[in-house]
């Protein structure tokens, strides 16, 4: 599956300062790295833990407690599907779908 | 056009006639924005122009929160601040050069730390507040002030070359506590003095506050309640995202909670976000 | 983070130290603001941010352009002009408010008309162009200007409660030409003056000028090139538009073009427009 | 087919001052009311050609001179497709498909 994911706020630090990263995320290619997690269903379907799950082995590179706590993110970061925040499609059980942009951001605090 | 002047002298016609001009605006428009009053906490990057802004449109009153004095570290960003105004403080410096672009705004200066011992006295008075401080835990204990009070809250932030934007506590939508119920890890917040900011990141999202508070102030336009506003300034380019609603468990703002003025005064927001204010 | 300094004197490490802080933008970012040139052209709603900005920002030489003096009713949102300055030269008003936030900063006035028969004298000193005017002659005549001496000219525009932002004639993206060979129609180009503006409007626009012209001048991100901003300030949505790339046909840019020093002289931009400058 | 307009720039103040207009057109419509336009081939097409001609005749309330010139928009207006250029995409000749966003906006030149 083709998806557009992107890291602002300061998350891209922990992928090479790389913004926007087009990946392609097969629920097969996660089971022989023997992630249970990947494929979520019969259907082949990818949800949001899946992703992130995916996100934090294949695409970050340091420091993932700043990116995920438990199975989800850490406070403070923001999770966009689509530009819409992902407490508006389930959150974790969001079923991701062919190009789809999910947005990874933690909040500023700056001014 | 011009024919029903709603209390506006010939002077003020005059100065404010280019949104007098404006069918969407107009007279109503600015009859409302000069009745009515700002907060703006924060005379720093994002306050400057925000405070700028406000005193030239013509809002009534606009109060300033500071404590901090003029660096001149600040002046690449800051640009409310002068030279000759180094060493002195931001309440005083902002206060005089909004004066001095409009003498017939009153501004009221707050020569103070925001604490939650002054700040439900100081929020009672105005209408809209601008959250344009720079820390966690001024921005915890804003909106809980705001949630309490029942004041809109326009927040922005900006750091090095991204900022964010959204409107609080309005008509119905989120507060900052249904976004961010648990504080962030410490080292995740960064401040401007660690990480630097580009000097005209919060001078771009600090406009944007003075818009939306002079949209919720004059009662037009649709505010960015339950929305948010990207900025990746490297790119130029904006995200406009739809935020969640009003969550039933907010401990500031839900169904159940128990935020009331006395909890407000006991909380600890530094030990809440384990940083210093 | 400081070790280099690239010729930066102590002071003025400690002014822009949230500049040098960015590991984005650093030292290098810097050195290459201080060295670059920006003209300015328009002293107004546009060009009040964009100037303080450019100044506070460490730029190392500003030029103003207008010929218009400070008045009461631009202060609703031009907001470098203060009261003290209504009935005297804008450039002049402009250029005491940025030498006041940044001594450091070399501003030169250019206290007249821009007309094809100083334009090309006054361009040629600047590496960069802001476009801060309000009418449709000026904006073909510095396009074509710009056009015709190579330099990138950062294009803003603001009516109502709209704003409008791009890059013309950088990198090999298109002219103002390329998008709008011919001009509107007379009856289609309004002015402030006449239909009014939300005075934040212009402040957001010209933030935004001044975010495009530092990248462009310190070669650091990628600017607005063969790409629009729209902001409507209505429901606070920008939109990120993606412009068409340079025309061929283009009669000032294009393989075709017959623009040179001389027919930019000779060229009629008032007729051309049916609108007086 | 099912498209959202949008004005612009000024444009809106041609349709009662609406910015986004939600609009339903089928091509079936169009060639009742005579415009052999709307039809742009057997396979019932739509293309920027026929929408403009749509919405000079059904949104358009005043001045459509302030829209149109000829077959085309009048000078000063820029028509994106999907946030992008019309001149992208083939300008009168662009073929729209369901759920497209064609935005009219008029150039500004205040400040
Ligand atoms: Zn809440
Ligand atoms: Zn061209």
């Amino acid at each position: 599956m083709q998806l557009t994911i992107e890291f602002g706020g300061g998350l891209e630090l922990l992928c090479d300062s790389v913004k926007i990263h087009n990946i392609n995320v097969d629920p097969q290619d996660g089971e022989k790295q023997g992630s249970i997690d990947i494929i979520s269903s019969f259907f082949n379907q990818l949800t949001l833990k899946n992703l992130l799950s995916w996100v934090r082995t294949n695409v970050i590179k340091e420091r993932p407690e700043m990116f995920m706590k438990g199975d989800s993110v850490r406070p403070g970061v923001l999770v966009l599907v689509n530009d819409a925040d992902w407490e508006l499609s389930g959150q974790l059980d969001t079923v991701l779908e062919e190009k789809d942009n999910v947005v990874f951001i933690s909040t500023l605090h700056g001014g | 056009n011009l024919g029903n002047s709603n209390g506006l002298s010939p002077d003020m016609i005059y100065r404010y006639s280019r949104h007098l001009l404006l069918p969407s605006f107009g007279v109503q428009g600015q009859a409302n924005l000069l009745k009515s009053s700002v907060l703006v906490i924060g005379a720093g990057g994002l306050g400057s122009p925000a405070l700028l802004y406000l005193a030239a449109c013509g809002v009534g009153r606009i109060g300033i929160v500071d404590h901090d004095i003029v660096e001149l570290n600040n002046l690449q960003r800051q640009i409310i601040h002068t030279e000759a105004y180094i060493g002195k403080s931001k309440v005083e410096s902002a206060a005089d050069a909004c004066r001095s672009i409009n003498s017939s705004t009153q501004i009221v200066e707050h020569k103070e730390a925001f604490r939650t011992s002054n700040a439900l006295e100081i929020v009672s008075k105005y209408d809209v507040v601008v959250d344009a401080t720079d820390n966690a835990p001024s921005r915890y204990m804003i909106n809980d002030c705001c949630v309490v009070l029942g004041k809109p809250l326009v927040s922005g932030a900006a750091l090095g070359l991204e900022g964010q934007l959204t409107v609080y506590n309005y008509n119905g939508g989120p507060c900052y506590r249904c976004l961010f119920p648990t504080p962030p890890p410490t080292n995740a917040c960064q401040r401007c003095a660690d990480s630097g900011v580009l000097g005209v990141v919060p001078g771009v999202i600090g406009c944007l506050q003075a818009l939306e508070a002079i949209k919720v102030a004059s009662l037009v336009g649709e505010p960015l309640s339950g929305r948010m506003l990207l900025l990746d300034a490297v790119s130029g380019r904006f995200r406009n995202v739809k935020l969640r609603g009003r969550s039933l468990q907010c401990e500031a703002c839900g169904d159940h909670a128990v935020l009331t003025r006395q909890t407000f005064l006991d909380f600890d927001y530094e030990k809440f976000t384990q940083t210093p204010l």
